[in-house]
């Protein structure tokens, strides 16, 4: 009974932080330090909860007769918990300056974020299709509002719509997925439609491969591979830079643990029918992504198309799981990966980007080199992880991932993506060209307004937490540090308790 | 009585004019009451199935699909009102805003 | 036997070139240092080492085995062992003895010549290190030293070239210089290597790639005994080589005296009778080598009669007389080439030591008529420089006559009667453009009148030593017909392959041909040229005077083409092909990311169309593969 | 200091004090200093580590500790002869070169320079190929900042151009290191990078072991730089930074080289027996090649671009003709003319900083003004050209009698180098230093005192390296025998 309790503190804390927000801003005199701080408080509780039992390997479905099995509780979702928690903290610190800049920024926000956040981890936990669309669409109208805050900017507006249309309309496609199964086996319990695949044949199978397959078309939407890339650009360009980086790194992760513990419990079985169709839609994506990226002028498209290009890694990673197991592993690390790497070059754009509405366009990076050294540098070491060079945590996951796909026999498709990167360093190389190698513009003398807050310390921790995951113990070589086998071991734990009865 | 297909082909219709609905209509209005459409044949369907298997499961899904699509309603006029305050108007080829040409 | 003398002979010049760029630097860096001091250390150095040579070809004299010294381990890779070690046998001890002499009395006369030119000091300190490489080159043990010393003295060559680098065209003729080396150095390289592997990497060490000669078969032999040649036609300025001998005139005399006249053009000569073993079992080869010789000598001959600058004209007699010494090694005389080696030092150096005299006297007026337009009275230059004329012209009993003459009796002998031909024309011609020269300088009249002028002591001393040398050298090797000794062909009787065998009648005969022929061409000289109106000279016209227009068609056939080649490369391979190709695929990659970003065109409708679009085709796909199963 | 942690600390000392200098502002005259005692330090190091080294075969002063041990990924680093006379180079021309570059650089340049020599020494050391392929890597960045930055003319193209070249070559070979792991893990069932143990793999096929070989290789040839992947250096050299030359030329170039020699070799003896012809044909017409190109060039730094990149396609092919003289020959010509072309490239960078200019055309009369810094500019020239008594020659007369050896045609060509370099080495040489300028003359001052110190070691390295080869030769001559025995012999006989 206790222990039921304590594996539901996490998200209950952040729902309960979410509510007690929503009614902290009814009050006027509080301003969005007081926010920031109660926020990042119940947040901070919250990965407590989580990381007190993150070591140990469990599975639990707690209060059966009031969840009937529909949210499962193991060191799976724990996991993902951790990793969301940590997105969103650092957002909410990272993003402290630009939130006290702008001035729409309400408590609401905060509020709401925290909704969105208890969403995903619902995600997370969800072991049943009703409840994962409910989670997913909690986290999603979060997110809308979160795009659309500012009302009285055309673009924000836009953009949460154009989220909210083509959102919605996919949404309905996971709904037919889920009827067609629920017809097919008359159940919408995870474990149990996998069993039932289990015990027929596949001419029973039809309805609910066919069921599946709509399901999966949400998951590729909302991790945007083609032919559903085309919301990401233009979403990413329109919303507050925070949010894009939420999006970008927190909401994909949150996405990825659901669909995640399905494919690895058996409920989408990909061999056969699916596989030609993701390799496809892989390489595609791939090549759509250089494309976009290669072309943007600004750097939050630039950005928005590089994502695309990291999803096309991952779908690496999921084309290989239908081979071995190991490849969830990698998977599950190069989302760590691109959540530090994309929090920290989103979060030091919108440090930037702060005072001053310049710096969007590369040209807008010439000169930051010599105006803030620190700043740069920092960026240049976001850019390397995304790119991938070594001694980064970027390099790290590439090879991970390279070796499961290798190691599953599709080195064909490696050597793909390995242009694809080839590809990628030049257009993230030109940033670092733009920050060092251009003098500052004469007419830019923005008030050096200083660089020592918590969001340049934040971001400051991500890029360390970056060198620190590509070179790992070998700093340590001298004097012992923990090296990258911890995550690599906490992963593995984590994907076992998915097979824990 | 009508046979589960019949049942089947009704909700499938309605969501098919929904998908298309919102892929040919202009008017964000009418999209939207395109998508509401999708979900209601989505509803459609499974009160059907739920009398097929005879349990009340997909009763009770029907009602939550229900109230998700109450929620999106609510953000969806706010956001049409945003829209229509911004531009005056509803017809989607007006949004294009955020098409920046490439360098 | 071993020595600790031998490596002092290359030692003390070394020594002395490295004393003179300390001195120099110095100079250069800090306070003047007077020319004295340069003069002293580079004067003395060449003589010490003489002596040393003098003494070592003393205990050789009586009967003393060779020297020989081992250094340490050069090289040692696989089976190449090759080691720092120097071989004083008769050839190479005959050989540095006239290269340390004549080296000396040219230093002393360099001192004069030089006198206040600036890069005095430097001029030492290359001057040494020619001595010095070239004695590496005459003592090594083995080709590859022995290639090294070739090489310094090639650099050296370079060097003094250019010496007045200032002037483009003098570093122009010293880059020919060492390009048209290289090019023998690259015959000879190979030559070496072809050796090596084809006496199955026994050895290279002279003596050990003697004793196993006969291992390697005689293709490899001939083809390696020419590349090897190639080097010394590079170096002795034999034909299709020999371009660079006349534009290295552009050095200070002294250098022409020494390197291109004495020693550096010898070393061919010397290598292939170094390889006498090689060649001796190859015939064709040494053939070729005469052949190329008589050629040379005779082209050469011919040109020098419509030259008119006077170092060209002794430069073009200098190819011509190596033609003679390589006639002779090819045909296995090795002790008469190398003793035309020797008495053609004497007397070449010393025609180039009374031009310089002249050269400076006369306002630095190179061109012969010119000179004599206005002359100056020269009474110790103009006899020495009649002696040097009768010397090379053959007229006995200057030793001209005996070195020449024993070459042509060779070829006689050995029924190459071709070559014997032209060689007696060569000589007639030789004596037609020596005493044409010394006609034109020094006799014919001018209004001029003949003021006396003073020469440098130390310009007018080694050319009355010479003088002396020129004269009596040819007694070295008295032939034996008229009761001489002939101390040179037993002193290498060991290199040569042939013995000289014929009636005294025939040697007679031929002897007298020759010195007709000589007196032909001097009085044909005497009777054009006596009194020849210097005030309209001849011109470098026709096709003799243009030199066969050589330089030109090599112009043509190599630098100029070889450019065409390298602008080809660069702009048109590189740039355009490779680059091109790559640049255009990265470019057409962002441009068709340009087109493609027209589907980007931010309209939802669309975006939910392509979503549509997909969505079905999978759709589509996945019901055929779900029926198919 | 324990002979385990000597090299790693030579490795990572350079960087740990860029790291503190850079947090630390300092004056420039400190930073340039306390750079400059760094690489001394390192240099008495790397003569410890060279006295008390013995000529054998096997590793030395061997490091191995686990890094990443899901994937048997070790940071396992060592020393043989090839790295130990790669390592004494660096070690003796970094501090020297220093002193060269002494005045007027900004702090980040030094940082930079620091980092770069982390980078090298890493790559040469590490014998784990994901720790190679780690520095191999790293070693860029700097070279990317300090060209870009620093550079004059088309910088930021060319710095984009050579990032994209070289990382583009070495994706390609990070695939392909993959897979060796992979093919490892599937046969033995533990991961492990250790090149020993990748020698020991016996599954790959043969069009496997082509693809993968021809994976490795394109990186290297980017790197080395050989025909036709070449067509980054001109741009790169004439553009980067008299700093960054020298090393690109005179280090980096020669560690494609290593690699070849570290990993082709022991990994694909096999594949690289069988391809050795082409090989060789490829270096020697690349030697050919590149020596026309470079003969028109009127930019300097573009001409010795080309004549490097001609030399490099000689010690390529000695490489490549898989026997004592060769290989031999090709280590000794990697020293030869890494000192050669480095001091040139310096004494050009002065010239250029001096007069303003590194074209041909606008120089000449520098012999007159500056008859010291032409002197050292003719020795590094004839070592260049492969001088008898200079180092030069003792190198390209053992790789000629390697390919003469390997292959008697090849052996014939391949003498030509002995014409190609000094052709229009010497050209330049009239034509830039020697003869007088058209026009005023050009403000040149000859070497200072520190200048002529820094360049001493070098000149007496040229010499005594060419009048006494063996005992230099003897460090290195019994791994190269042990390869041969243990590699290539294998390697044929498959």
């Amino acid at each position: 009974m206790i222990e039921e309790l304590i594996y539901l503190m996490p998200i209950i804390t952040v729902l309960v932080g979410a509510i007690v927000l929503m009614f902290q801003s009814m009050y006027d005199r509080y301003e969005i330090k007081d926010f920031i701080t109660v926020s990042s408080l119940f947040l901070i509780v919250a990965l407590g909860f989580s990381i007190y039992h993150s070591g140990d390997l469990f599975t639990s479905k707690p209060f059966n007769d009031i969840f009937n099995n529909a949210i499962v509780f193991d060191t799976f979702a724990n996991f993902f918990n951790i990793a969301l928690l940590t997105g969103a903290l650092l957002i909410i610190l990272i993003g402290e300056n630009y939130a006290k800049q702008q001035s729409y920024t309400k408590g609401e926000f905060y509020s709401i974020l925290l909704f969105s956040v208890f969403g995903m981890m619902l995600l997370a936990h969800a072991n049943e299709l009703i409840t994962a669309y409910i989670a997913l669409e909690i986290a999603s109208f979060a997110v809308y509002i979160l795009i659309g805050f500012d009302t009285n900017n055309a673009k924000r507006v836009e953009s949460v719509f154009k989220y909210l249309v083509l959102g919605s309309f996919i949404g309905a496609f996971f709904l037919l997925g889920t009827v067609l199964i629920y017809g097919a086996t008359g159940t919408t319990n995870i474990a149990e439609v996998a069993n039932f695949i289990s015990v027929n044949s596949s001419d029973k199978l039809l309805l609910v491969y066919i069921g599946i397959t709509m399901i999966m078309f949400t998951f590729l939407f909302k991790i945007a591979t083609f032919p559903f890339q085309s919301w990401v650009v233009d979403v990413y360009r329109g919303s507050p830079i925070l949010v894009t980086a939420f999006m970008a790194s927190v909401f994909k992760i949150a996405i990825f643990s659901f669909f995640l513990r399905a494919i690895l419990t058996d409920f989408i079985t990909l061999e056969g029918y699916w596989e030609s169709v993701l390799i496809v839609l892989t390489l595609v994506t791939l090549a759509i992504g250089s494309w976009l990226a290669i072309t943007q002028n600004i750097i939050k498209k630039m950005l928005a198309g590089s994502s695309i290009v990291h999803t096309g890694y991952m779908m690496l990673g999921i084309i290989a799981l239908g081979e071995n197991i190991e490849s969830a592993y990698s998977i599950m690390f190069y989302l760590i990966a691109y959540l530090l790497s994309a929090l920290g070059a989103f979060g030091l754009v919108s440090h930037v980007i702060a005072d001053t509405k310049v710096r969007v366009t590369y040209d807008d990076f010439k000169g930051l080199g010599q105006e803030r050294p620190y700043l740069a540098a920092l960026m240049t070491i976001f850019m390397f992880s995304l790119a991938g060079i070594p001694s980064t945590i970027g390099f790290i996951a590439k090879f991970y991932i390279f070796t499961e796909a290798i190691n599953a026999g599709y080195w064909g498709m490696a050597i793909f993506a390995i242009f694809a990167t080839a590809i990628s360093i030049y257009y993230y190389f030109k940033l670092i060209a733009m920050m060092y190698f251009y003098p500052s513009f004469a007419d830019k003398d923005v008030e050096q307004q200083s660089d020592v807050r918590i969001s340049t310390f934040m971001i400051g921790l991500v890029a360390l937490l970056i060198v620190w995951g590509g070179i790992g113990s070998a700093i340590g070589f001298f004097f012992p540090i923990p090296s990258i086998d911890a995550i690599l071991s906490v992963v593995e734990l984590s994907v076992q308790s998915l097979f824990l009865k | 009585m009508a046979s589960l297909t019949g049942y089947a082909i009704v909700s499938m219709i309605l969501f098919s004019l929904g998908t298309i609905g919102v892929v040919s209509r202009r008017n964000i209005f009418v999209i939207y009451m395109s998508i509401e459409l999708m979900l209601n044949g989505i509803n459609l369907f499974l009160v059907t199935f739920a009398r097929y298997h005879f349990n009340m499961d997909g009763q009770i899904l029907s009602v939550m699909v229900i109230a998700i699509a109450a929620a999106e309603a609510a953000i969806f006029l706010s956001v049409i009102i945003l829209l229509f305050r911004t531009k005056k108007s509803l017809d989607t080829d007006v949004f294009t805003e955020l098409k920046e040409e490439v360098e | 036997m071993q020595t600790p003398y031998l490596i002092w002979i290359i030692l003390i010049p070394l020594l002395g070139a490295l004393i003179n760029t300390g001195f120099y630097f110095y100079h250069l860096k800090f306070k003047k240092i007077p020319e004295k001091l340069f003069a002293i250390v580079g004067t003395v150095t060449p003589f010490i080492a003489f002596l040393f040579t003098l003494s070592l070809f003393l205990k050789l004299l009586d009967g003393g085995e060779n020297f020989e010294q081992t250094l340490f381990q050069w090289l040692d890779v696989g089976q190449l062992s090759i080691e720092m070690k120097f071989l004083g046998d008769k050839l190479s001890i005959f050989m540095s003895m006239f290269v340390t002499f004549v080296g000396w009395l040219i230093h002393i006369y360099a001192v004069g010549y030089m006198k206040g030119d600036d890069g005095f000091g430097k001029f030492f300190a290359y001057f040494n290190l020619f001595l010095a490489s070239m004695l590496i080159l005459v003592l090594a043990d083995n080709p590859v030293i022995l290639f090294i010393g070739w090489e310094g003295v090639g650099v050296c060559s370079y060097l003094l070239i250019s010496f007045n680098y200032t002037d483009g065209d003098n570093v122009m003729a010293g880059n020919k210089a060492f390009i048209v080396n290289r090019v023998g150095d690259l015959g000879f390289i190979l030559g070496v290597v072809t050796l090596f592997f084809a006496l199955d990497q026994v050895g290279l060490s002279f003596s050990v790639m003697e004793a196993n000669i006969n291992v390697a078969s005689n293709e490899l032999l001939m083809l390696s005994g020419f590349l090897l040649f190639v080097g010394a036609m590079g170096k002795s300025a034999q034909v299709p080589l020999y371009v660079w001998l006349p534009d290295a005139m552009a050095g200070p005399t002294p250098i022409s005296a020494l390197i291109h006249a004495a020693t550096m053009v010898t070393a061919g000569v010397y290598m292939v009778a170094r390889f006498h073993f090689l060649y001796a079992s190859v015939e064709e080869i040494g053939l070729y080598i005469a052949y190329t010789g008589a050629i040379s000598a005779l082209f050469a001959a011919v040109i020098a009669t419509k030259q008119t600058d006077i170092k060209k004209i002794l430069a073009y007699s200098t190819m011509s007389q190596l033609g003679y010494m390589f006639i002779a090694v090819g045909l296995g005389f090795y002790s008469s080439g190398l003793f035309h080696v020797f008495t053609h030092a004497f007397f070449k150096a010393m025609l180039f030591m009374g031009a310089g005299g002249a050269i400076l006297a006369l306002h630095h007026q190179q061109n012969i008529f010119k000179m004599a337009a206005h002359r100056k009275r020269l009474p110790i230059i103009k006899a020495t420089f009649f002696v040097g004329v009768i010397a090379i012209a053959g007229i006995p009993p200057l030793s001209g006559f005996f070195s020449k003459d024993a070459i042509l009796a060779a070829a006689f002998q050995q029924d190459q009667y071709l070559i014997w031909g032209i060689g007696m024309f060569t000589a007639f011609l030789t004596a037609f453009y020596m005493f044409r020269l010394y006609y034109v300088v020094f006799e014919a009249p001018s209004k001029e009148e003949e003021s006396y002028v003073y020469t440098d002591k130390t310009i007018t001393f080694p050319l009355m030593v010479l003088a002396i040398g020129a004269i009596f050298a040819g007694f070295l090797n008295f032939p034996a017909i008229f009761g001489g000794s002939a101390f040179v062909d037993s002193w290498l009787a060991e290199l040569n392959s042939i013995k000289l065998h014929m009636s005294h009648a025939t040697e007679y005969a031929l002897m007298a041909a020759s010195i007709i022929v000589a007196v032909a061409g001097w009085m044909l000289a005497r009777k054009k040229y006596l009194n020849y109106d210097v005030s309209k000279p001849e011109t470098e016209d026709g096709l003799v005077g243009n030199k066969f227009y050589i330089d030109e068609i090599y112009d043509v056939l190599f630098v100029k083409s070889i450019k065409k080649l390298s602008n080809f490369f660069v702009d048109v391979v590189d740039d355009k092909i490779i680059d091109g190709f790559l640049m255009g695929t990265a470019r057409g990659f962002v441009s068709i990311g340009k087109k493609l970003a027209v589907i980007q065109n931010a309209n939802v409708r669309y975006y939910a169309f392509y979503m549509l679009a997909g969505i079905s085709l999978i759709s589509f796909y996945v019901y055929i593969t779900l029926i198919g199963q | 200091m324990s002979e385990t942690l000597i090299l790693s600390f030579i490795i990572f000392l350079p960087a740990v004090v860029a790291f503190i200098l850079m947090l630390t502002t300092t004056k420039i005259e400190d930073v340039r200093n306390i750079a400059f005692v760094t690489t001394i330090i390192t240099l008495i190091l790397v003569m410890k580590i060279y006295l008390n080294f013995e000529p054998k075969g096997e590793m030395q002063f061997v490091t191995n500790i686990e890094w990443i041990s899901k994937f048997g990924i070790n940071y396992y680093i060592g020393i043989d002869g090839f790295s130990l006379t790669i390592l004494m180079l660096i070690a003796i021309l970094i501090p020297t070169s220093y002193l060269l570059l002494w005045e007027g650089r900004t702090k980040g340049y030094w940082l930079n320079m620091l980092l770069i020599q982390t980078g090298v020494t890493g790559t040469l050391l590490s014998l784990d190929i994901i720790l190679f392929y780690f520095f191999w890597e790293t070693m860029l960045l700097p070279i990317f900042l300090i060209i870009g930055i620093y550079g004059s003319g088309n910088k930021v193209f060319s710095t984009i151009k050579v990032t994209i070249y070289t990382m583009g070559g070495s994706l390609l070979m990070f695939v392909a290191i993959v897979y060796l792991g992979v093919a490892f893990f599937n046969e033995f069932g533990h991961w492990s990078f250790k090149y020993d143990d990748l020698t020991t793999l016996t599954t790959l096929g043969d069009t496997e072991k082509l693809y993968l070989f021809f994976a490795f290789f394109t990186a290297f040839m980017i790197k080395i730089p050989i025909f036709p992947f070449h067509t980054w250096i001109t741009g790169t050299y004439s553009d980067a930074p008299t700093g960054a030359v020298f090393l690109l030329s005179s280090i980096m170039a020669k560690l494609g080289v290593y690699a070849v020699v570290r990993f082709m070799i022991p990994i694909f003896p096999d594949t690289f027996v069988g391809f050795s012809d082409y090989f060789v044909f490829i270096g020697v017409f690349g030697l050919i090649y590149f020596g026309i190109a470079a003969l028109m060039q009127d930019d300097i730094k573009k001409m010795f671009a080309y004549s490097s990149a001609s030399h490099l396609s000689l010690i390529a092919a000695g490489v490549f003709s898989l026997n004592s003289y060769g290989i031999n020959g090709a280590l000794y010509l990697i020293i030869a003319h890494a000192i050669a072309t480095g001091g040139l490239f310096l004494l050009i960078g002065i010239l250029h900083y001096q007069t303003g200019f590194k074209t041909i055309k606008d120089l000449g009369g520098i012999a007159k003004k500056a008859p010291i810094f032409t002197f050292m500019f003719a020795i590094m020239l004839f070592s260049n050209i492969g001088l008898p008594g200079t180092n030069g020659f003792v190198s390209e007369l053992l790789i000629i009698f390697g390919i003469y050896e390997f292959n008697h045609t090849m052996g014939y060509i391949s003498a030509v180098t002995v014409l190609v370099a000094a052709s229009f080495m010497l050209w330049m040489f009239q034509r830039a230093i020697l003869q007088e300028r058209v026009g005023e003359p050009l403000p040149m001052k000859d070497l200072k005192l520190k200048e002529i110190v820094a360049l001493t070691p070098w000149v007496i390295l040229i010499f005594v390296m060419g009048i006494y080869p063996d005992p230099f030769i003897d460090k290195f001559e019994p791994t190269v025998t042990y390869y041969i025995n243990n590699f290539l012999q294998t390697g044929a006989l498959k």
